[in-house]
């Protein structure tokens, strides 16, 4: 069976998609709180530039010649359908920008997907399929289990493995491995999640105001956890109360006990080692128990939860490894990205705004374009190329030389000031400085 | 229930074994040496799904009791592997009967319990199993042994292990398993045991009173259908690399495998490895449509309407087929074997 | 020695005392009949002696075996066989099968093909060898009330506990039917035989149990029981034919 | 009162004011379930799909949630009483129809997601203002808070299930649904026209899915994957409060909830789920013990089984 190409294969979901809406003659908006805070500051007029840097980029010349495919799987249903549709969303985007571009020495470039369902045993099947199909490069998927179910069949054929979002970085992927979510790669794998926790401290601390006393409540999820257990060890250590911790269920709806538990302890911090909507639902709690929390830290919340929250959120820190109002964003083509973004967001139903997920998806994409740029389209050749270089990306420049080829860590402290979000640290990144005041 | 003679016209159950056995030694041997990857791949899950429909079937199609916990021994299989691999030397053979073992322990306990109270049968059954995918879900994410949240990876503690050594060696387990699956089918097709499961199916207080031990009947079958759906656990924990709750615990499994053993119903022993097939096909083509959730619905979709249209699924519509107005004939003469 | 000896069999629904301290008992090669009005209990308590349904309180005892708590397929072993007032064949088996069936789980643990030829045996003797193969759902109801005995038959049973099985049937099967009861007894099998029409009850049994609201009413001859007044009120409107 | 009795009695009374949402959502299963004979899943991705039209009203139409219903609830009706067409249509068995109605739970969630994305989606920004605030309570309890939300949850779980509870008992129909469960052809002799009443019952059960999913929108961020949440706790209460009786339910959801809360309080919240099932467990553990309990000990047979019409006969 020969895969539909891309263009056809976006028609026909969006046709699918105005039937169904037609019938219930109730078609959604992208989302009833799209316009509001939080969204891209995209400049209109911003010109296209190469996606990378050593690229050229010949607006008008239409790539011509054998396509450059791209092979990936993604969860486009399933549980993990709500960010995966932001990776398929920037895929498309990329794809269209290098086309538009006049390809890459004049070919175009294509992506060619398949659904998983959130499954990781269809994920690596998917990759093999991919791989049977002789596609030219592999994109990876969206999900720690799903990278590495991913990345048996990938590696064992030699491909190059740029992943956006590998949740769980301790796992050795091996050489071939290129991660735009970049955890700390220079120490032993025990310690990777412990330079993003002293970020985050150092944000704290620079607010003049460091909390004295956490509260950590954390979802049962491999990178939640990871992430809580550096920031607590790393709090404890510069002599922060521990008021209390506790973890749940992930997909967890009803925090109200959680919630007064908090309320009891009245913590400086609440740090939220949640995923997705948990931010929504705990402050949802909060919010049927009066209490107000004196600070959030939420570890890895949906932009569109968070924006939900209306400015009852002012003053939440959260991670993100890219935002628009920073010296990340300041670049032309962090500006085009980020115009191209809003528009398919616009057409995808997707939540306009760039951070972590979008920015590390776009990041892949860089590492892999720039890997062709420089090596051709050759695995063997990009691998090599990437594991000696560094490549400039919308979340900075990224290196390949620690442990599971990781670098430097890349996890950033943004922080909701008046409904926008600020990127507060570090300062050479940064777009504004932490209001700290627990 | 379409009704079958009680003496199936059928090849002798010998030459039935021995082609289930060449069936399986083949396509251990021709898959990996003339397939892709990616059809080792797309064979290894096609068994995977094939053996769990079969020993899905072997209970709760057999006896009537639909039971949607066939994800929980699966997922307790794969977990048991994992805990194995990770924390023993012992090897993978070692694992695997671990995962047979914990799954088909988990079956028991539970049919001990349940099968006591004649109110838990049919969907009342049916939500009882489901009950079960939430508190294994809740055990295994809390206990660090065996996961605790962070999930386990697998491929690390494979390397150097033959089964590790790539998806031929693991659709090699796969296919043996398959195959067992396919002999316990088979077995409960046309012995005393497969006469008592039916008889279960049709009217348990009857066959109670015909001297059936139906509490007994149903409490091991329970247990190994669980077992078998561990034990095809133990090689997907090697397939994924990588196992987490969320993922391992999907309600997904027990719907699929439900939906295959209707599609091919359950009428023939074979019949749910036919409704597998057919269903990871379909999975398959879809995922070429490009619109992922309207596969989604047109799988959902496909389940409502074979119910409505093949109640007894393709085997049914075979039987119906090859004997266009059953009568009396069919059967008395077979006093076979 | 009796056969089979209840005593002061209870058996509650909720706050309904649908059997209240019932004492029954059956000798060898003895036809026992049992009667009573609508709603008297005789079912209930063919149910309870067939381990079907499980007593609040009393005593069964059968070859002087207390079988008060054995389950209802050991009891099938033991040596007691019942069929249902309204027949509930094996449907994904054919006539044959049903038997056959029996014959496989009964007193003794036969093979396949032994229990294949007891049924044959069974078959002929209810006069259904012509359907062995038949789909039950094509028999008639008097072929369905004589598969319900042959499957019972088939357990090669001491104690079998019929209930209507002559119900619903014309003249010339029901006299068909009490052929084949009475043939029971010349096996040297004991009968509880339940029937509404107290007529072909007195024609076969040796004695008769009354039971009206879950209690003994009377007992003895069939000529002392339809002879009897207390009888005679009990079944005035229940639509007896006595 | 002090500080921890303060939190307990909080952490009771939201788990009772969650309880009474789940008891709406309920209310319909366990009377389709005990009274039709269908455990009907779909019925809580309904629940879902009204909730969905509810925000999609109030955010891009501006209604008020209220009004929502005169949309919903005719739309829930027509889709109960279609479904339960289908299922006397295809003559279905329980299981069947639980299987079928495990299909449609499938579509139900790709239609979700293919209408309104996986994201999650709030109308709490375009709620009335009356609907936002929370509310503590008059003077001795004036620690304690409630939102109008739970509180909206409360009094639609007790005017449902206090409307089905009394037209199950007191009326004509009602006892006529009730007669038809035990024995139906002894109650279609006594005139009871069951197919009608079928898919009336039916549809009004999918009518109480439109309220449900009027307080599920106003209470909570909705997204295609809360009927999996959801199902565990609506399952299991209908279960325990007894098949058909929409007071037993709400019952049992408000005492899970609050049973679960009160664990997520004083101990380890990652296991509060499993209270849920641990009480399912618990009383299934029960069974093999009262079957022995009821074999050895006492000849006292438990009065939960409905005496079976026939066997008294």
């Amino acid at each position: 069976m020969t895969p539909i190409p891309t263009t056809r294969r976006a028609l026909l979901r969006h046709r699918a998609q105005l039937s169904a809406g037609a019938a219930l003659l109730l078609v959604t908006s992208a989302c009833g709180s799209s316009d509001s805070e939080g969204s891209t500051t995209a400049v209109p007029d911003a010109k296209i530039v190469a996606p990378v840097a050593g690229m050229t980029c010949n607006e008008g010349t239409k790539p011509t010649g054998d396509p450059i495919v791209v092979g990936g799987s993604l969860s486009l249903t399933g549980p993990l359908s709500e960010t995966a549709k932001v990776h398929e969303g920037v895929a498309e985007l990329v794809t269209k920008w290098v086309n538009d571009c006049g390809g890459i020495d004049g070919r175009p470039l294509k992506w060619d997907v398949l659904d998983d369902q959130s499954t990781p045993a269809q994920v690596a099947s998917n990759y093999e399929r991919l791989i049977g199909e002789h596609v030219d490069l592999v994109m990876g998927p969206y999900g720690g289990a799903n990278t590495l179910a991913a990345a048996g069949p990938v590696t064992q054929a030699g491909y190059a493995f740029p992943t956006h979002t590998n949740g769980a970085p301790q796992e050795l992927i091996g050489e071939n491995h290129f991660p735009a979510w970049q955890f700390d790669g220079t120490g032993d794998k025990e310690h990777m999640f412990d330079a993003g926790a002293t970020t985050l401290w150092d944000a704290l601390k620079s607010s003049g105001n460091p909390p004295k006393s956490v509260f950590y409540a954390t979802a049962k999820f491999p990178t939640t956890l990871s992430l809580a257990a550096a920031a607590k060890s790393r709090f404890e250590k510069e002599g922060v109360k521990t008021t209390g911790d506790v973890e749940y269920e992930f997909g967890t709806t009803d925090f109200s006990s959680i919630a007064l538990r908090i309320s009891q302890a009245d913590p400086d911090l609440v740090y939220l080692g949640g995923l997705g909507a948990d931010t929504t639902y705990l402050y949802d709690a909060f919010d049927s128990i009066g209490y107000t929390p004196r600070s959030v830290f939420a570890a890895l919340p949906s932009p569109a939860s968070l924006a939900g929250l209306d400015d009852e959120v002012n003053g939440l820190l959260t991670l993100s490894i890219f935002e628009t109002d920073s010296a990340l964003g300041d670049t032309d083509i962090a500006r085009y990205f980020g115009k191209q973004y809003d528009e398919v967001a616009k057409d995808d139903d997707l939540f306009p705004l760039i951070e972590t997920q979008a920015a590390a998806s776009f990041a892949a994409w860089q590492i892999l374009l720039t890997g062709v740029v420089n090596a051709g389209v050759d695995n063997k050749a990009i691998i090599a190329w990437l594991n000696s270089n560094s490549v400039d990306t919308i979340a900075g420049s990224l290196k390949f030389d620690g442990y599971n080829n990781y670098g430097g860590d890349i996890n950033r402290v943004t922080q909701i000031q008046d409904g926008k979000r600020v990127l507060v640290w570090p300062k050479d990144v940064a777009g504004g400085t932490i209001d700290y005041k627990p | 229930m379409r009704p079958r003679a009680w003496i199936e016209p059928d090849a002798p159950l010998l030459r039935r074994v021995a082609g289930i056995v060449v069936v399986a030694a083949l396509a251990a041997v021709l898959v990996p040496v003339l397939g892709s990857n990616y059809i080792v791949t797309f064979s290894f899950q096609f068994v995977v799904w094939v053996a769990l429909a079969l020993s899905w079937n072997v209970f709760s199609g057999n006896a009537g009791y639909p039971s949607f916990g066939h994800g929980v021994f699966f997922g307790v299989g794969i977990y048991a592997t994992a805990a194995v691999l990770e924390h023993t030397d012992a090897g993978f053979l070692v694992a695997m009967l671990v995962a047979g073992l914990a799954a088909g322990g988990v079956a028991l306990v539970v049919g001990l319990g349940v099968f006591a109270s004649p109110r838990f049968k049919g969907d009342l059954f049916g939500l009882v199993t489901l009950a079960l995918a939430f508190v294994v879900t809740t055990v295994v994410s809390n206990v660090a042994f065996l996961d605790g949240g962070t999930g386990v990876f697998v491929r690390e503690h494979t390397r150097g292990l033959w089964v590790g050594g790539g998806i031929r060696h693991v659709f090699v387990v796969g296919v043996a398993l398959a195959a067992l699956a396919a002999l316990v089918a088979l077995a409960t097709s046309r012995t005393r045991w497969g006469t008592a499961l039916r008889s279960i199916r049709d009217e348990e207080a009857v066959a109670e009173s015909l001297g059936v031990p139906t509490y007994r009947y149903k409490v091991l079958t329970f247990a190994v259908s669980g077992a078998l759906g561990g034990l095809i656990g133990a090689p997907q924990a090697v397939y994924l690399g990588y196992v987490e709750v969320g993922a391992v615990f999907a309600l997904n499994v027990p719907l699929f495998v439900i939906m295959m053993t209707i599609l091919g119903g359950s009428a023939r022993w074979w019949g749910p490895a036919i409704g597998a097939a057919a269903v990871v096909v379909l999975r398959e083509v879809l995922l070429g449509i490009g619109s992922p959730e309207l596969s989604q619905i047109v799988i959902g979709v496909f389940l409502v309407v074979v119910i409505a249209v093949l109640p007894q699924g393709i085997s049914g519509a075979f039987d119906r087929l090859r004997q266009p107005g059953r009568s009396g004939v069919r059967g008395a003469s077979g006093v076979s074997r | 020695m009796s056969l089979l000896r209840c005593t002061a069999v209870t058996k509650r629904f909720g706050g309904l005392k649908a059997l209240d301290g019932v004492d029954l008992e059956v000798g060898a090669g003895e036809i026992v009949g049992l009667v009573g009005p609508n709603g008297s209990g005789k079912t209930t308590l063919l149910s309870t002696i067939a381990g079907s349904l499980p007593v609040s309180g009393g005593r069964i005892e059968f070859q002087g075996r207390d079988v008060t708590r054995l389950s209802s397929h050991r009891r099938a072993h033991a040596g007691i066989a019942r069929t249902f007032q309204i027949p509930r064949p094996l449907g994904s088996f054919d006539v044959l099968g049903n038997v056959a069936t029996a014959a496989m789980f009964g007193r003794d643990r036969v093979s396949r093909s032994e229990a294949i030829e007891r049924a044959h045996g069974v078959l002929k003797r209810i006069g259904l060898d012509g359907h062995a193969g038949s789909d039950v759902t094509t028999l008639t109801l008097h072929e369905h009330k004589f598969l319900e005995i042959g499957r019972a038959l088939a357990l090669d049973p001491r104690l079998i506990l019929l209930d209507e099985v002559l119900g619903g049937l014309n003249p010339a099967e029901a006299a068909a039917g009490m052929e084949l009861i009475a043939s029971l007894r010349d096996d040297g099998r004991s009968v509880i035989y339940i029937e509404h029409n107290v007529r072909a009850v007195t024609a076969l049994a040796d004695r008769m149990y009354v039971l009206d609201r879950g209690r003994n009413l009377f007992d003895g001859t069939p000529t002392e029981v339809v002879g009897d007044d207390r009888v005679v009120a009990a079944y005035l409107g229940g639509g007896a034919r006595a | 009162m002090d500080v921890s009795t303060t939190a307990l009695a909080q952490t009771l009374l939201n788990g009772a004011l969650l309880g009474c949402l789940y008891g709406c959502i309920a209310l319909g299963l366990t009377i389709k379930w005990g009274h039709l004979g269908i455990a009907d899943f779909f019925h809580i991705s309904v629940v879902l799909l009204a909730a969905y039209i509810t925000f999609t009203l109030v955010t891009e139409a501006g209604w008020h949630p209220f009004a929502t219903l005169l949309v919903t609830a005719p739309a829930c009706f027509v889709v109960g009483v279609a479904s339960q067409w289908l299922f006397t249509r295809l003559d279905a068995d329980d299981t069947t129809s639980l299987l079928l109605t495990f299909g449609l739970f499938i579509v139900a969630e790709g239609v979700a997601s293919q209408l309104w994305s996986a994201d999650l989606k709030s109308m709490r920004r375009d709620l009335p203002d009356g609907l936002r605030e929370a509310i503590h309570l008059p003077a001795p309890l004036d620690r304690l808070a409630v939102t109008p939300p739970d509180l909206l949850s409360l009094v639609l779980a007790v005017v449902m299930v206090g409307l089905a509870s009394w037209s199950l008992r007191f009326t004509r129909s009602g006892r006529a649904v009730q007669a038809m469960r035990q024995d139906q052809p002894i109650a279609e002799a006594f005139g009871v026209r069951a197919a009608p009443l079928a898919l009336a019952v039916s549809g009004l059960a999918a009518l109480s899915a439109s309220v449900a999913g009027m307080a599920v929108a106003v209470k909570m961020p909705l997204q295609p994957q809360l009927p999996l949440h959801w199902i565990g706790v609506v399952v299991v209460a209908c279960l325990l409060g007894g098949l058909g009786r929409p007071l037993g339910a709400l019952v049992a959801a408000v005492v899970l909830m609050m049973l679960q809360n009160a664990w997520s309080l004083w101990f380890a919240p990652q296991w509060a789920s499993a209270v849920t099932y641990g009480v399912l467990v618990l009383y299934l553990a029960a069974q093999p013990l009262s079957r022995v309990i009821r074999e050895r000990l006492t000849h006292e047979r438990p009065t939960r089984e409905r005496p079976a019409v026939r066997s008294l006969a």
